[in-house]
């Protein structure tokens, strides 16, 4: 019975790793949070929240033959939860890095924003990942 | 729809540029060529309108934060206009909203800069 | 090899068969062919079409328990193909009716043009109809 | 963007309505309702300016249909106004641009009624 509720709220995207997908699904994810009534403010952070994720999963998260991201949508009534899964050989989460926000600029300049964007932009986010790969599930309340 | 181009305006002492698309890394680094091309020229002092783009990445904000690097070295002035809310935000995350200002208008990041 | 290449072209979605969701797989589809660089009126016949398609495949297509479609995009170097597959009893393709079009407008009023509008406005159009579901397989050349 | 609605502009001897949004059964039948309201106060002419709506569907178009015919049937006017190609394209298919004039603006459409 749940599980045919949640197949009716369901949207499930599946995407080659390549460069420009990521917008796709940050499109997908605009309409389908406008379809919900979603306030503008929160669709441009669910937007980049997806395209960081899919952005990781491509260039880290995608060494294996299928070479396909997918990108699930769960439309709650108070919520949209997204999660980005990859194949790749995935990385150890604890270690993720984060900016001293004091730090001078040539320090902020260095890549490694995305997972802290996403956390600091989405409402929940949760990182699971092994050898076989990457799972990042984020949701936004409206 | 990933696609990018800047249009500019050369003013008396400073320069507008437009953006119009995604500003990731081609984005960001067609951005930072322009500004150098123009520093080049002498200018030091630039207007962002980020009107026509509607998504950013993380790594065409950190090209942005290269950007701003190059003209505070040279004292110069960076203001942004016309940004969607998440690239106002996403220089707030980024700790730069003390040096870069952010305007509704065009024209408003114009009379900051001409102070 | 072959296989792989496709992959990497292949865009998968799937959606609840349910009112509004036609439009979600539409939008999916504009960007799609604005991604390959398609023109205006041939973005407008493909939303089009895949509207159809799955109001056809919600309406007819899916009385079966999990009430999803699947429609797939592959983007290939001259065309866009998209196919829109249901889990329902299927249907008889060879009775198709077409409406005459000189017929008065009363008769043209009724509803049944969605399969006929699908292969005006499409280059290619196949279906494939079984008790198992149907499958609906249209191209748009560039 | 599953939404409808539909504004009105009341003039001499004819109605604009404007369109916004999903032309489906829904928005069909909205369009249906407005148009027999008007007919009951004596309209006969109309047209629909379609500026806003990006999609439409079979069944709204049928709607559409439906809607056309009552018109004619007291000797009524109908004209459409800034249509997708689309919009125009199934009018066409259905057999119906000998019923409907599709004008590119609604001044155009306007001044068809008057004469
Ligand atoms: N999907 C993933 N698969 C494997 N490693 C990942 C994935 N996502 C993130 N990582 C690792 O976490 C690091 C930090 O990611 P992020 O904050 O997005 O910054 P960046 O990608 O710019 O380095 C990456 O450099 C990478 O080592
Ligand atoms: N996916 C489908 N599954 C089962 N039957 C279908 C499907 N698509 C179309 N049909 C059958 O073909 C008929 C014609 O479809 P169509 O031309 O779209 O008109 P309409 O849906 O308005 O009747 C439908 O009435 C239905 O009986």
């Amino acid at each position: 019975m749940e599980i045919l509720e949640q197949k009716q709220n369901e949207i499930n995207l599946s995407i080659p790793s390549k460069h420009g997908m990521e917008v796709i699904a940050a499109k997908l994810s605009e309409n389908l949070s406008l379809f919900k009534g979603f306030e503008q403010k929160k669709i441009e952070q669910i937007k980049m929240a997806i395209i960081e994720a899919c952005i990781n999963a491509f260039e880290h998260g995608s060494d294996s033959k299928e070479k396909v991201v997918k990108v699930d949508f769960l439309l709650c009534e108070d919520k949209i939860e997204v999660t980005v899964t990859d194949t790749g050989k995935g990385f150890d989460v604890s270690k993720i890095k984060k900016h001293a926000l004091s730090s001078p600029l040539k320090e902020k300049s260095k890549r490694g924003w995305g997972i802290q964007l996403i956390h600091k932009i989405m409402d929940e986010v949760e990182i699971t990942s092994s050898s076989k790969g990457t799972i990042i599930k984020m949701s936004k309340f409206k | 729809m990933v696609n990018f181009s800047i249009s500019v305006e050369e003013k008396d002492n400073y320069v507008v540029l437009k953006t119009d698309g995604y500003v990731n890394n081609l984005g960001g680094r067609a951005i930072a060529d322009k500004v150098h091309d123009f520093m080049e020229k002498g200018y030091k002092n630039f207007v962002i309108n980020f009107q026509k783009s509607e998504i950013l990445n993380s790594i065409g904000a950190c090209i942005l934060i290269e950007v701003l690097d190059s003209i505070l070295e040279v004292e110069g002035k960076l203001k942004f206009s016309n940004c969607i809310e998440i690239i106002a935000q996403t220089m707030e995350i980024m700790g730069l909203t003390e040096y870069i200002d952010i305007y509704e208008t065009q024209e408003e990041a114009e009379n900051a800069i001409k102070d």
